[in-house]
Formats: structure tokens, sequence, C-alpha cells
């Protein structure tokens, strides 16, 4: 059942080029999209190990910087050694951005099992905070504010056809929904299975979950490493699509941006930050021109207070109550209604 | 499904019939600034001077007979909105020409897009000399490179006395700021002057005593500083505070407004590289007339005082765009590109005009705008 | 030398303003848990309300000071009245991600009211700079020096030696037990929360004339607090008090000798490195991780 | 003593399953368990009694690794466990239960067992996430043992309800059920009667009797003395961190030391 929803909602967002080609759409959906991977990969953290990361973007830009450094090539001198290293095959690189993303997830694992809490918090700002003032003043290796520039986009082979680059409207978006669904089917596939249990138990209860034999550091370094992998692809995917990245990818609202995905679409859940994802990515454009960017932000700011006091759990899992009660009311009427049904058939 | 194609139908043929219905009374031109995030004064100031150009020009008639309409777009300080911005005004909005997109990072962001739709930008602010040298023959820039300014303060240097000997940085640390240092730097050594220590200071710093007492005992007699109006202000300030004996020399064009209402210790001089002074208008600038009617027009409007000196640029940048459409005689795209390179406009910095710059073939348009060299000493500006 | 005391005495004013701004944040964290998002926030409100009763009303700075200060206290009651109270406080990253909202909230908020320009505020104090040697400082960085102290040692003695602060200690070492021997936890809270914020826009209208009043003063604030915070240790207040001496010596002098670039760098690494090391942070007395 | 310190590869036949000797352990200055000695044998239903205070849960934390010993050494099997933490001891069959319920709250009751049986899997990530055939059967296994867990502990009718949900008797029994899952060779209960109705506490009496006959080993920590004397194989008692005695149901009930440490507290209190 949730298989064929799944086919079909996959399969409409598909065609949405094919139905409704206008360019200036679709870029901003595939913007929205990329946001909405990086929404992804915060959940596999704050939703299934509980653990609130303030530093994602950092793993964003870090898969980010890599990808586009590994395809551009640089060369930088370290400890009185020159390194240069050639521009790699664009998917080379993105892979390596993932990798490279991924081994700082495991460092941040790694961190968060000495500190936890209001600490973990903040040491993620920092390391966030640290990465942009890298990424900001190792001119000779990320250019600094100065920018990369001229990113290649990423290539794909079609039979037939050839290597073709992936920079149309439509290839972006497919590339963009593409890197969607396999987020979400590795974290559905990770989260039912025994890494999955084992995390939520981890957040649920620690002490309990030690008890019963669960290595709960492990865990959560292997969702930390998981979580920042994702992040990094979806950093990837912006500096291949956007083509242009400057140290503004480590700042701190783009963290925001993605806890308030999460949050609002409900941490926890697979369906949550995709469905955060598309009200807040698609939000901005929807109110742009309509109110003032200030107004806008603080009507963003109430927003994430109000539902954090009003439906802390989020929105897909306060629908699902919804559907549960309703159900269950449906139910109790079938059964009061039948017994009633009985009598007048009696009568 | 049947009931969604029409609908889409329907949609697609309002869209089309409103944007026809447009056409024909208004020319667009697309405007994307910075209105919110770190560079939002700015950028909202050169949107200012852009509006009050179109008001200019609308008032005498227009242009081919029209009225000319801005469509501004807020880039959010950031280049992947800027991207977003471009591609909504070139494809949602379907301007022909375009003016931004401030920094150097969000105009080097929108370029690849100019390219693939075929609209040409003028750049008015960005000054990173990557913007005309990378083979984008829709790039148009009336504001200078670092470079470009300096250049032209090389030429000036006679004016200073005592003669510059030693020289420090101090530079705000983004594209701007280290690129102005750079070529400063490059200018100084080429004529013999010695290059001293170069600190930087975060675009959001406000303490700078720390870099300021390192520069104090550096044995240099002047110091080059870079950046945004505030952190102008302040370094000034605090730079007096801390007794720094060097000659101060802004660039970049900005200029420390407060300091003008509150200024510092009695007899403190520093000197300013300005693209527009607006204080020393009637004797400096080279077309007076226009610049009265733009300052004029500003305080007309009680726009702040100290946008003056940004401002101008969003005027000049319309201005330009208006005469190329002119030109062309038709508002669409590539004959407003081939326009722009006949273009020859008074502006409000001086005149306009593009010469080729970066690679053969896909050379990009740069304009040689004008630099007043000012100093403000006990609150008051004074041409050098 | 003359640049290593120069050096020195920058370090002590800034440290002065940095302790100022951390033993409220660290007051909040330590009695109510609350990592509070919006404390840069409130410094710029102070700020913005000095340039307004200065700049705009011609004012007194030492009265506009006073006004922040109040202000920022009935500010401070009303965010715990209105938004802290309803969540209860039990989820600790919930409470953290409504501070945030908060943040955006107030910052957006001064930006449409005052517009993206810095704004500056006069001082009332010579502008030629005391010089002793070859050291330099102005009066109204002399000032501020010693208004901050004051103000520390002022804190101190509420914390230390008055009624409220006897409350607020034991609600600090158990909330529950603070209850049952009669403290009003409820009115602790807001209190805490309130005295919290008036020292957050007590130094935002101290330093309005020291530099300049922008919309985005409340970031870098709020992340130097966060790093002054953590240096001395969560919820310890004379930790927060050394951390905002020890960040802008660090600051100070990493700057001075090793790279400006790296400037406001070095705070966080200061932080990654103390929390690798010293969880606790470096002041701490007793243990409170997590 | 010191044969037992040194660890051992196979328990001896009649060697004990568990053993405390001389556990030394300090609170904040305070002393919780003075130079404890005991030893748990295979098969047995032992428990740890003593007046509120005596250092039962200490104890408790003590072997199942939530705190280190200031002295003294725990061996599991004839090894030395000392120090190593939880998860550790648990992978080597020795499983808590907590004092308060603890369950896994927003997850179902079949969750909570599913995940209890966390040991009993070895599916690598890999496997997990391209859902390889190996993957698949195991879960398949699992699954079908949560089932036959939950019907162990009685709770097939609430599977799918969320943990948080259930009865202050149904999740002390899904407490045991996460337990067992774990495949304990020593169980550790905690408290298990506390606050429950006598009829429940009967229940619950008769489950514990049903896990010993699958060849597990009980060790408890209870208050309820009607509960502790029907079941018991074995009696340890602790009166403020020492051992005061031990034996049999019988011997301890007439122990003269007992009676007193009681008497200071009220054995009634302790009975309620």
């Amino acid at each position: 059942m949730n298989k064929i929803v799944f086919f079909v909602v996959v399969a409409l967002l598909a065609l949405l080029p094919v139905l409704w080609p206008d360019p200036y759409m679709l870029s901003v959906v595939s913007a929205a999209g990329i946001m909405i991977v990086a929404a992804i990969s915060l959940n596999v953290l704050l939703g299934f190990t509980g653990q609130l990361s303030l530093g994602h973007a950092a793993f964003f830009g870090i898969g980010a910087y890599t990808s586009a450094l590994l395809s551009l090539g640089f060369d930088v001198s370290l400890f009185g050694y020159l390194l240069v290293v050639d521009p790699k095959p664009v998917w080379v690189a993105f892979v390596s951005g993932i990798l490279v993303a991924a081994a700082f997830g495991w460092l941040i694992g790694k961190l968060a099992f000495r500190v936890r809490g209001a600490y973990f918090v903040i040491v993620t700002i920092c390391f966030a905070q640290v990465m942009r003032m890298v990424a900001l003043n190792w001119v000779d290796l990320t250019e600094g504010p100065m920018a990369l520039v001229s990113i290649p986009a990423l290539t794909l082979w079609i039979p037939g056809e050839g290597v073709i680059k992936l920079v149309s409207k439509s290839a972006t978006y497919w590339l963009v929904l593409a890197a969607n669904v396999l987020a979400y089917l590795i974290v559905a596939r990770l989260v039912l299975s025994r890494f999955g249990r084992a995390a939520i138990a981890l957040r649920e209860n620690e002490t309990l979950a030690k008890s019963i034999g669960i290595p709960v550091t492990r865990y959560l370094i292997v969702f930390s490493v998981i979580s920042a992998g994702i992040a990094g692809a979806a950093g990837g995917l912006y500096a291949h699509t956007v083509r242009i990245i400057d140290p503004e990818v480590f700042m701190f609202i783009y963290t925001i941006t993605m806890v308030i995905m999460v949050i609002a679409g409900g941490k926890g859940t697979l369906a949550g930050p995709v469905i955060g994802g598309i009200i807040f990515g698609l939000l901005p454009e929807l109110l742009r021109g309509v109110v003032a960017p200030e107004v806008q932000w603080m009507l963003y700011g109430a927003l994430m207070v109000l539902l954090l006091l009003f439906m802390p759990k989020g929105i897909v899992p306060t629908f699902n109550g919804l559907v549960r009660r309703l159900r269950a009311r449906l139910a109790r009427e079938k059964t009061a209604a039948a017994p009633a049904k009985a009598r007048g058939a009696n009568a | 499904m049947c009931n969604r194609k029409k609908l889409l139908a329907v949609l697609a043929s309002g869209a089309l019939f409103a944007s026809q219905a447009h056409a024909e009374d208004t020319i667009k031109i697309g405007v994307s600034q910075p209105l919110t995030g770190s560079v939002a004064a700015a950028g909202t100031y050169v949107t200012n001077g852009a509006r009050l150009a179109a008001d200019y020009l609308n008032a005498n008639g227009g242009v081919l007979g029209k009225q000319i309409e801005l469509v501004v777009e807020d880039n959010k300080s950031n280049p992947r909105e800027a991207v977003n911005s471009a591609e909504k005004l070139i494809l949602s909005n379907k301007v022909p020409v375009m003016m931004g997109a401030w920094g150097s990072t969000f105009t080097l962001a929108t370029m690849p897009k100019l390219e693939e739709y075929g609209v040409p930008m003028v750049v008015e602010t960005a000054s990173s000399s990557k913007v005309t040298t990378s083979g984008n023959p829709w790039v148009f820039r009336i504001s200078p490179t670092s470079k470009m300014e300096a250049q032209a303060f090389a030429e000036q240097l006679s004016a200073f006395q005592p003669a510059i000997k030693k020289v420090d940085f101090l530079s705000v640390n983004n594209d701007w700021g280290l690129g102005a240092a750079t070529e400063f730097k490059a200018v100084f050594e080429a004529k013999g002057i010695e290059v001293g220590r170069s600190e930087t200071m975060a675009p959001d710093a406000t303490d700078l005593s720390a870099q300021l007492a390192a520069i104090k005992n550096s044995g240099s007699d002047t110091v080059i500083v870079t950046s945004g109006v505030e952190q102008l202000t302040l370094a000034i300030r605090q730079a007096a505070e801390q007794g720094i004996k060097q000659r101060i020399i802004t660039t970049g064009g900005s200029f420390p407004e407060p300091l003008v209402k509150n200024p510092g210790p009695k007899g403190y001089v520093t000197t300013h590289l300005l693209f527009f002074s607006p204080w020393t208008a009637e004797q400096q600038a080279a077309n007076p007339e226009l610049a009265k009617a733009y300052m004029d027009a500003w305080n007309e409007k009680g726009y702040p005082f100290p946008g003056l000196t940004e401002g101008f640029r969003g005027f000049d940048g319309i201005l330009t765009i208006a005469e190329a459409i002119r030109l062309a005689g038709k508002a669409e795209p590539e004959a407003i590109r081939d326009a722009l390179w006949k273009v020859q406009v008074k502006g409000v910095n001086g005149d306009i005009a593009f010469h080729q710059e970066g690679p053969e073939g896909k050379e990009s348009g740069q304009n040689k705008p004008n630099i007043y060299i000012v100093q403000l000493k006990d609150g008051e500006v004074s041409a050098l | 030398m003359d640049q290593f005391l120069q050096h020195i005495v920058n370090a002590l004013v800034l440290g002065s303003t940095y302790a100022l701004l951390g033993i409220g944040l660290t007051l909040i964290f330590g009695i109510m848990r609350v990592v509070n998002f919006a404390h840069g926030e409130l410094y710029a409100f102070g700020a913005y309300v000095s340039y307004a009763l200065v700049s705009l009303l011609g004012l007194n700075y030492f009265g506009s000071v006073l006004l922040a200060g109040m202000l920022g206290l009935l500010l401070g009651a009303a965010i715990e009245f209105l938004l802290l109270r309803r969540c209860k406080l039990e989820n600790i990253d919930e409470v953290m991600l409504i501070m945030i909202g908060l943040m955006i909230i107030m910052q957006n908020a001064e930006l449409l009211l005052w517009g993206g320009v810095a704004k500056v505020v006069p001082t009332p104090f010579a502008q030629e700079s005391i010089t002793i040697g070859g050291i330099y400082l102005s009066p109204t960085r002399l000032f501020v020096f010693c208004a901050a102290v004051v103000l520390l040692i002022a804190f101190y003695l509420i914390i230390e030696r008055s009624r409220l602060g006897l409350a607020m200690r034991a609600t600090f070492q158990d909330r529950d037990a603070a209850k049952i021997v009669g403290v009003n936890v409820g009115s602790i809270y807001t209190l805490t929360f309130a005295l919290g914020s008036c020292m957050a826009a007590v130094t935002g209208a101290l330093l309005a004339p020291v530099f300049v009043v922008a919309p985005t003063m409340g970031d870098l604030a709020s992340l130097k607090a966060f790093a002054i915070v953590i240096l001395g240790g969560l919820g310890n207040i004379p930790g927060a008090a050394l951390g905002g001496f020890a960040l802008a010596a660090i600051e100070e002098f990493g700057s001075g000798y090793i790279s400006t670039a790296y400037r406001d760098a070095l705070g966080f690494l200061a932080i990654l490195i103390v929390m690798v090391i010293r969880p606790q942070g470096l002041f701490a007395i007793k243990e409170r991780v997590g | 003593m010191s044969a037992q310190l040194q660890p051992m590869a196979q328990p001896r036949p009649g060697a004990p399953l568990l053993a405390l000797s001389g556990v030394t352990m300090k609170i904040s200055g305070l002393v919780a368990l003075s130079e404890v000695s005991l030893e748990v044998h295979p098969g047995q239903i032992v428990s740890l009694i003593g007046p509120n205070g005596a250092g039962k849960t200490t104890a408790f934390n003590v072997i199942s690794g939530y705190m280190r010993p200031t002295s003294g050494t725990v061996s599991f099997q004839g090894e030395d466990i000392t120090g190593l933490p939880p998860e550790q001891i648990a992978a080597r069959g020795l499983v808590r239960s907590f004092q308060r319920t603890s369950v896994f709250g927003n997850c179902t009751v079949f969750e909570n067992i599913q995940t209890a049986f966390h040991m009993q899997g070895s599916a690598s990530l890999a496997a997990s996430i391209l859902r390889l055939p190996s993957f698949r059967r195991e879960e398949a296994a699992l699954r079908e043992r949560t089932r036959e867990m939950l019907e162990f502990v009685g709770l097939t009718r609430r599977a799918d309800d969320l943990a948080a949900n259930l009865s202050y008797g149904d999740q002390r029994l899904l407490g045991v059920g996460i337990a067992l899952a774990a495949q304990p060779r020593l169980l550790l209960l905690d408290e298990p009667a506390a606050g429950l109705n006598p009829s429940e506490t009967d229940e619950f009496k008769d489950m514990i009797r049903k896990v010993a006959d699958t060849g597990v080993t009980i060790l408890l920590v209870e208050h309820d003395m009607q509960m502790v004397m029907s079941i018991s194989d074995y009696i340890v008692v602790l009166n403020q961190g020492h051992r005061i005695a031990d034996g049999g149901p019988q011997a301890i009930q007439n122990n003269p030391d007992v009676i007193r440490a009681y008497l200071g507290s009220g054995l009634k209190s302790a009975k309620a």
C-alpha cells in the first residue's frame, strides 16, 4: 500500500517537467529539492537519534567545497609542500565530497558522546563557524570570499546519446528528484532495520538501550556518518547545479532552514522532512513580492515558535494522529450502528 | 487529468496575455539587488537610485515613447538567491535587460544565467576583475575594478604630502576588501613604495582594536582601509582613539558619513577615494547638472543622505540601460546588448562608455569611471 | 612592549563587556536550562534603545543606559511570561529552537523598524584619548570598563547576598527542593530571565557609542556570549565573568600576534578544544555536563 | 578469594554465575556499599533485600556496569567484568531491568521487543540498506521471535499500542519482555512488583517462575516480603552498605540482625 503511494508520488513528480515545463518553476523546485535532501539528512540525526545538530550546514558546505574543488582541481602549499590536484571527473569529485563530509560526521559523532545536550548543540555551531572561517580565510584553497566559480555540471551517460551535461532545467530537476528518492530510500531502509531500531532506542531511553546490549555510541557514530554523508551529497548537488559556492554556505541560517523543515514536517518520521521541506522550500517563492523580506523572516520565526508551542510533533505525526482518531471513531460508529440495525430488523 | 490540462492551458494563456498586455505600454528592466541580508543597506541605496533614474527618465517621456518599469528582485545577499532572482526576472517577468547584482559573488553567480538565456546585464557595483575577464559577452560593467581604482589613485600620488613611503592595509575580509588590497599592493610595489602589514577584519566585526594596535607600531606612514560605511566609521574612530599616527586612506567609494555629524578628535584628517562626492559635487563632479538633479530627487524622496554615495550607481546603471534601449530601437535582449557597445551617456559619476575586456570573441564591456579624492577633517569634507 | 600593553588594556576593556554579556546568558542557562539564542538580540535591543533615546530624543547617554536596562528587564520578563512559561521547559532542544525563532523575529523587527544602515550614538565624553606612556584609552571605553566592573560587582552581590539571590541559587541547585522550601519557582524564572536580559540590554546600551548600532549586531554578540559561557562552564557565573576576559585575551593576542583573519575563529576553536579536553569549562568547580 | 580474581575461560560446574568480592562504592564521600561479597549460583532465584538506603540499587548499578566500583571486583561466569560498560556486560548475558518503568515510550509494544532482540541480529549496514536476502531472513526470524516473546509475557493483544499508553502493570511486563529478549543467563530485576496491586503481583510472581524455569538465573531486589519469601531460593540482606545476612527464606526470617535492621526503619513500611 505504502509502496504504491510512494511510486505514484514519485512518478507524478517525475512527470512535472513534462506537464508543466515552466523553467522558472522548475528551478525553484530544484532549489527547494536540494534543501529537502539536506533536511532528510538532518532528520537522520535529529529525528532518529535525538541529537540536535545546529552545525549541519557544515557538512553541506564540506560536501559542496570538496566536490567543487576536486572537479575544478587546485594547488595549495601545505607545510612547504606544493600539493597539486588535477581536475577529477565530476562524479568522482561528487562521491569524494560525500566521503569527506561523512568523515567529519564521524568526528562529530565521536564528540557527541563526550558532550551531550546543550553542549553538543553549541559544539556543532562552533564547528560550522570554524569551517566557515576556514573557507573564508584559506584563500589559496577556497578562493575565500571570492567564491569558487565555473564549477562543472554533473554528467550522465545515456546509451546512444553519449555523455551529456546535466544543465537544463528539466535535467537538474530530475537529478534532484533522483537524489531525493535515493536519500529517502536509504533513510527508510536504515530506519526499518536493527540499525534504526538501535538509534531510536538511544533517542527514547539511552539507559534501557544500553541494558539490552546496544552499543549506543557506535550507532550514534553510524548515524552521524550517514547523516553527514547525505548532507554532503546535498552540498555537492548544490555546488554542481548553482555552480558557484562561497563561504556563506556555512551560515547558521542554512542550518536553521533545515531545522525548521524537519521540525515543521515532523522529526523522526520519514515523510516529515519532505513535507516540511516542500512547504518551507517553496514558501519564500510564494511570498516573494507579497510581503517585505523582513516580514517574511518574521513570519518564519513566528511560525517556528507557534509550531513548537502548539504542534511540537510536526505536521506528519499530527496528521497521522488525526487519521488514527478518525478511523477509531468510524470503527466505533460502525460497531454501534450494527446492533442497532440488528434490533431494527427484529422489530 | 483532462481538467488539469485545461486548467494549465488557461493559466498559461492568462500569463501570456498578462505579459503581452504589459509589453505594450512599458519597457521592463530587471533589477537584482540585496535588499535583505548582510549588505542590505547598500543594495537598498542602489535600488533607490535606480528608481530615481526611472522616474527621471519617465518624467522626460520615457524611452521609445514608453514608460520604464523596474522589476526589482531581492537577491538576499546570497549567490543562490541571486541566481533565483535572475531566473525569476528573465523567465517569469521576461525582462529584456537587467541591472545587478551588487557584489562580485552575486554577479558571478548570475553570469552563467545571462549566457544561458541571452540577456545582457549592466553591473553597477561589483569590483572583482573576474566579472569582465571570464569571457561573458552579456556583461557590461560601469563600476571600476579595484585595479582601475588603484591605478587612478597612483596617478594622484603626488598630491599627498609628505610622500607615501610605506603602507599597511586594513581590509574587510571579503572579495572586495581582499581584491582591493591585492590591486593596491601591486600598484604601490610598481611605484617603489614599501608594503607593510596586511590586516583583515570580518565583515561584521565591530572591535578592531587588536588590528589597529598591530598596525600602530608597524613603522608605516599610511594605512589603506577598505570596507563598508559602518566598518570604516568604526575603523577611523578606533584608530583615532588608539592614537594611530598614520595617514588613513579609504578606498572603494564608501564614506564614513556618520563622522560628519560626530567627528573624531579635533584636527584628525582622513582621505577617501569616492566615485561620487555629494559634498563637493559642484566643484568636482564631471556632470554637475545631472549630479544636482540626482541629489535633488534623492533628497526630495527623503532617502538618507549617506546613501547618495552608493545610490548614484543604480541611477547611472538605469541611465545606461535606457540609452542602450533607445539606441537599439526595441526592447529585445540581443539588440540591447549590441547597443550597449555604442552607448555614450552622461552619468552622475561621469561619462559612460564601454571598452572591451576579457578573452577575444567573448569580450565583456567595461566602463572607465571617474574617481574623486576628498578629505574629512572635523566633520568638514573638502576636495583634495 | 607598547603593543603588548595596549593589547592588555584593550583585552581588559573588551573582556569586561564580554563578561557582562556572558553572565546574563549563563545565569539563564544555569537556573532555567534555557540556551538563550535571543541573548544577542536583547543586546541589540539595548543598543537601539540607547540610539532612540540619545540620537532621536536627545536624552542623556547615562539615562539611556538606565532606561535600556529597565526596558530590557521588562522585555525579558515578557518573553519568559509569554513564551517560556508555555513550553514548560521540558525539552531543552525545543526551547532552544523557540529561542532561535524569537531571535529571527527580533532581528528582522529591528531591520524593519530601523533599516539596515548602522546608527551612530554620540559619546558624551571627549574624543581625545587618555595616554599613559604609549598606551591609549578613550574616555568612553574607560567609562564602559568602570561601569561594567561596577555592574559585575552589583550582580555578584545580588546573587550572593540578597534574598532573591538565595532563592535563585536554591533553584539552581535543585528546583524541586526549592519548591518544597517555599520558593516560587515560576517567579524566580521570570526574574532570572528578566535579569539576564537586563544585563544584555545594558551591555548593548553601554557599548552603543563605542561601536555602531546595526540590526545584525546581535548575531556576533550571541556567538561570543556562547563562547564565553562555554569557556567558563555553562551555568557557572564566576566562570562566565572569567570566560569573558579569557575570550577577549584570546582574541586580542591571537589577532595581534597570530592572524587577524582568524580572530573570530579563535574563540570557536577555543570552545572546541575546551569541549574535548575539559567539557565542564575552564573554570568549573563542579561537573555539569549535559 | 584470589581464585575468583583469575579470569576463567569456562565456568566450572558448581562455580557461581555471578560473584562480587569486596565491592566498595563511595558516592561523593558517602559509602553506599562497603566490602560487599556475594555469589549467585546458576538456576537459582536470589533476592537482595534490605531497608531503604541499604545499597541495593547501587549494587545493581555496579553489577550491570552503570557505576564503576571504588574497589573490589565483579565477575560473571568466571570473567572479571568490573568497569565494563553496560552494553558489553549485557552482551555477556547479564541483563537488568529498571526500578522505574523503563520502556521505549514512543514505540509500539512490538517494536519494543523487536528492538530488544538487537543482539540476536547481525545484518550489516550494507545488507540492511540493500535489503539483501540475508537481511530479509533475519528480520523475518526476529519478527517471529518477537511474536513468541509477546505471547510469553502475555502482551500479544497490545502489540500495536504505543508502550507509553500501556497500564503500569503491562509496562512492567513489557520491561521483563525487553530484558528477556536480550537473552540473559542472569536477569537482574529491580523492584519488579513495586506499585502493582496484589493480583498483578501474583501474576508477576508466576511470570518470574516461568522465566526461571527456562533456565535463566534471577537476582531480584524487592520490598514485598511476601513475594520475596515465597519465590526466593536464597536471600542476601544488605544494611547501610554492609552485607548483614544471607541464607534461605526461613533462616532470614528468623535472623535477629535482619529483624533489628528492619525494626530500625519499620518492617511494616518495608512490607508495604
